[in-house]
């Protein structure tokens, strides 16, 4: 892990369903131009589609806004639900919190 | 008689937890193995969630009801339904997920769309939990 | 519709749990209060006792049923059945402690004993949780 | 609370039911004279009547040892069930731990 490197980190827990969609759409805001952003769903034990549609706008955002995004997701339903939707291979998407750590201090994207 | 649950509620978006959390603790009962177990829960979520975000655009907010059903070797049925109104839409970028995350998962799904919206889906017989099991199925190399 | 949960099982001391949790989180989309929640559990829970440990004394083990309504104002249902032997037995002093603690939460209770046993109990409509909730319910200042 | 005071524990946790019974009934054993005992349920969240006949057993057993018993017991389904067995006025029953040590270390039943 690359020690010289700064990223700003989403945290969410528990079960990420739509009747929590406002507080997600409020942690998954982009303000502007920075460093990477580690979104640290490793607590997250369920998710349902509301959630990858905030996950794909906030990807989309952070793209124009060059900052890079590692996503860490642990739960096996969380895994198999992006599976599912067939988004696995467009997120960055991490199990071990070092090597979405080690994608994040890889390239200088930051301002 | 065959093992079964039938729950109505109002669909309010707090309700998708409480019926999920049903859902999973019966068919625990099942002796399920917990990948099959989620995944059935994740299909059925997806068929909630339209039910509560879609059903009653624009009129009274009604009931959604989950129905579910476990017949031995036939295997499990899920029954999510509702009384308000299918809306066909077109397809909107970084939308549309749900249903296909339901044709992924189950074995057949039908959709009746004359009162309301009434989503059937079959899930293949449970595998009884094995006595050796898989602990870890993810991909633990890092990225996935 | 009313809301049901029916789940039959072999009869291991096992299931015991799992038929708890099913039953739990099934009574729990009903927005009950967890007081009448839990005691409905503990009820259900002594039932299924005696149908894990008598009805299938010095015979094949079989199966229990659990199912569980609810019918809004009439409230919930219980019946917890096995296809064993009803056992009557004098009193031990020392045991004896399952169907007075069934008979003390239930509103009514109801025995059948001529095909295995079949348990059924009414509680009150629950209670929907109150907006303001009385969170710790035990005396709090030590000694019971 | 009496920092002189000796006493065994015994302590289970979790939902005692009928699966746990032999578990429970190793654990609620008097091997002969001694101490008091505190009988400690303070992590038990549910319990069955396949309990309380094993703890009236041990209650009347140390009560013939002439070592006092202290249970204490926090989960309102567990005070409850005690309640509705009728047996909440027999056993020395806590819901805090302070009081239980009190009531331990309060006669000198002790070796
Ligand atoms: N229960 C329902 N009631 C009304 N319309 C529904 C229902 N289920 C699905 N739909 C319609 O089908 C569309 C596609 O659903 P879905 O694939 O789950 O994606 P999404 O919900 O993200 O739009 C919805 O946008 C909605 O128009
Ligand atoms: N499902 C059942 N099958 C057979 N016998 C039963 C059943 N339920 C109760 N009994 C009989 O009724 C008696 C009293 O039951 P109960 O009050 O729960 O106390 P306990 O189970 O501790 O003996 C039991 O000992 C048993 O003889």
């Amino acid at each position: 892990m690359n020690a010289n490197s700064t990223f700003d980190t989403i945290a969410l827990a528990g079960e990420l369903d739509i009747a929590r969609r406002d507080e997600v759409r409020q942690a998954l805001r982009i303000d502007g131009p920075g460093s990477g952003i580690l979104v640290d769903f490793s607590e997250v034990v369920y998710a349902d589609s509301t959630v990858i549609a905030q996950l794909l706008r906030f990807y989309n955002d952070a793209g124009e806004l060059k900052r890079r995004v590692a996503v860490l997701i642990v739960a096996p339903q969380l895994i198999r639900l992006l599976q599912y939707a067939g988004l696995s291979e467009i997120f960055p998407l991490f199990t071990e919190r070092s090597a979405a750590l080690n994608y994040l201090s890889e390239v200088g994207d930051k301002s | 008689m065959a093992s079964e649950l039938r729950i109505k509620h109002v669909a309010t978006v707090e309700c998708a937890k409480l019926l999920r959390h049903a859902l999973s603790s019966f068919l625990n009962v099942l002796d399920m193995d917990p990948t099959s177990r989620d995944d059935i829960v994740t299909a059925a979520g997806e068929a909630l969630v339209n039910a509560l975000e879609h059903a009653y655009t624009g009129q009274e907010l009604g009931t959604v009801e989950l129905y579910a059903q476990e017949n031995g070797s036939e295997g499990v049925s899920i029954i999510v339904s509702d009384n308000g109104s299918f809306i066909v839409r077109d397809h909107t970028p970084g939308r549309g997920f749900g249903l296909p995350i339901v044709h992924a998962i189950a074995k057949t799904v039908s959709i009746e769309t004359d009162k309301g919206t009434r989503v059937k889906m079959m899930f293949d017989a449970p595998n009884r939990t094995p006595s050796v099991q898989i602990v870890n199925e993810g991909d633990t190399s890092g990225n996935v």
